[in-house]
């Protein structure tokens, strides 16, 4: 009963802190005393050694960090890559367009343009490859632009961004909102 | 004479507000007396101002429409005050309703207690590999409402500049309008002058000029050709209207 | 054999992506169907049951996550020196409420039922992970409305939000019953 909530707690905090954990605060945390933490982490190993699980905990120098078995790399591999195929969600339709149309162009304008925060959203795009960073813009702050790359010209199947399909109504969003001066033109709206 | 001194308690909105004060005096949520809660409110705001708490524009709004309410109700046709009063026991009660999910929801929260892992840092091929057609770029930046953006956008440049006004004193101005709604509140008019009695600190009558402004700008009170008087507009479009179309702006 | 194999699997994928993944990437990656999936992660379960293990997988909507069990919080936050997050404040449980049970919401709406400017409140719970933007409304100003998300479920202790609890159907303030007029359900229908 003891030794079974002492490795629960072992698991839990190797499983939670994800980096490698120094021994001795392992032994502290888990309330299990350094010497006999060894033989606690075999007790473990061995439990996933008979069920063939998916994790093992590895020893590197002076801490344990729990991992996936080699084995299983491949399904790993496939279960992350399964992403790339999910269609783009609404939010990072909105920036991608943002960005596609008036690139190169800050983040703060795609958040100008949309009322919110688009930081994961961007950094998504950039995951996928769609966007990516061009430089920093001469301001205050020198923020990163991001323009859109040929995975994105691919997958509109477009040649170039001069091929963008002309927007409903004209008015670029560069005069009227992301440098916010002048006065906005009623008869350009929809 | 004894001081009271207590802590005011300080509330999530308006109706936050108005919920504690109708269990405290024990008035009926669903048949709410309006003069009695409208004491209630504007003492509370009073006592606010006395130990310098900030509250939020809202606040000051629910005021206004109570003494709306108030003073339709003592119109010869009081239909109009019954709708408003009944608009306003709806919206307690959703959100008393709000209230009691939240503290159930809340006391399920265990967020705090389970961990997660990040993902393992693998390097696989996130590039994105579905195909659209063109013609969706165009489509998504026009949902995105251009017409909305331009207005938000000066919308917001208005707002600011009025903030930069009334914000260093916002608590004062507030406070004013409150005098100034309470002055009208029993007779109706008010000398300008009146307004300014005994206010010889700067940013006072500054404030009271500014509660003035706003309170014409809302149409809640109107001002003689003179500028000498000041009257109680009986809006037939302001409060309601406000609240209403705020309403309508949902689904 | 074979079963053993699947089961390292699934549990492997579901370390490494550490954040939830759905049942069809899931099913996709390990070679498991979809159909079968449940009953594998059943097993799963039930053998960290068993061992009183520090680690469970959770369902949240269509997807699955490995957490740690909350028995162990204490512990790992001693390894982590982690104090205990901040309970959500009134205001956020409020605008949090009103989303989960009217989802997908605008900012409107929760500023409607809570009568009081909501944008930073919200802006929080998008920070926190709670919700997240699901599209737009299609009506004047198109607002970006909310739904929650998996952290949200997790949080609460929830599979999905058809297990949020049933709602109050009367105010607390008072024995009447809340009259069933047109003022009300104008606002409360979604």
């Amino acid at each position: 009963m003891e030794i079974k909530e002492k490795l629960g707690a072992i698991e839990a905090i190797l499983f939670a802190s994800g980096e490698p954990i120094e021994i001795y605060r392992l032994s502290e945390a888990s309330g299990v005393d350094a010497g006999t933490l060894p033989a606690m982490i075999r007790l473990l190993n061995e439990r996933y050694d008979d069920y063939g699980s998916g994790i093992c905990i590895k020893k590197l120098d002076s801490s344990y960090q729990m991992c996936t078995r080699d084995a299983f790399a491949p399904q790993i591999r496939t279960a992350l890559e399964t992403k790339r195929s999910a269609p783009l969600s609404n939010a990072a339709m909105e920036a991608l367009t943002i960005i596609a149309y008036n690139q190169p162009v800050s983040k703060g304008f795609v958040e100008n343009v949309r009322g919110i925060d688009s930081s994961s959203v961007i950094n998504n795009l950039v995951e996928k490859g769609l966007v990516e960073e061009a430089g920093r813009l001469d301001v205050p702050g020198k923020p990163i632009v991001y323009r859109t790359t040929a995975v994105f010209l691919r997958s509109f199947g477009l040649t170039s961004v001069a091929d963008l399909p002309p927007l409903p109504d004209q008015p670029s969003l560069t005069e009227d909102v992301a440098e916010d001066d002048g006065d906005i033109s009623e008869e350009t709206d929809t | 004479m004894e001081t009271i001194s207590f802590k005011l308690e300080v509330f999530e909105g308006p109706l936050d507000l108005l919920l504690s004060l109708i269990s405290k005096h024990k008035l009926n949520i669903c048949d709410i007396e309006i003069s009695k809660l409208l004491e209630q409110y504007l003492l509370y705001i009073d006592q606010a101002h006395e130990q310098n708490l900030e509250l939020a524009g809202e606040f000051l709004e629910m005021a206004a429409r109570l003494i709306y309410i108030k003073t339709a109700s003592l119109l010869p046709q009081p239909e109009e005050a019954e709708q408003l009063k009944k608009e306003l026991e709806g919206a307690l009660i959703e959100y008393s309703l709000c209230k009691i999910a939240a503290a159930k929801l809340a006391s399920a929260f265990c967020g705090g207690d389970i961990f997660v892992r990040k993902p393992m840092k693998i390097k696989a091929d996130m590039t994105y590999c579905l195909v659209h057609e063109p013609d969706r770029l165009a489509l998504a930046y026009s949902a995105i409402s251009q017409k909305t953006i331009k207005n938000e956008v000066s919308k917001l440049r208005v707002e600011n500049k009025i903030n930069s006004v009334v914000k260093r004193r916002i608590v004062s101005v507030m406070t004013k309008v409150v005098h100034i709604l309470r002055e009208l509140y029993d007779s109706g008019e008010v000398y300008m002058d009146k307004l300014y009695e005994g206010v010889t600190d700067r940013s006072a009558r500054v404030a009271t000029f500014l509660a003035v402004l706003e309170l014409t700008r809302h149409g809640r009170i109107t001002i003689s050709e003179d500028n000498m008087m000041i009257f109680f507009k009986g809006r037939k479009n302001g409060v309601k209207k406000t609240w209403r179309s705020k309403k309508s702006s949902e689904q």
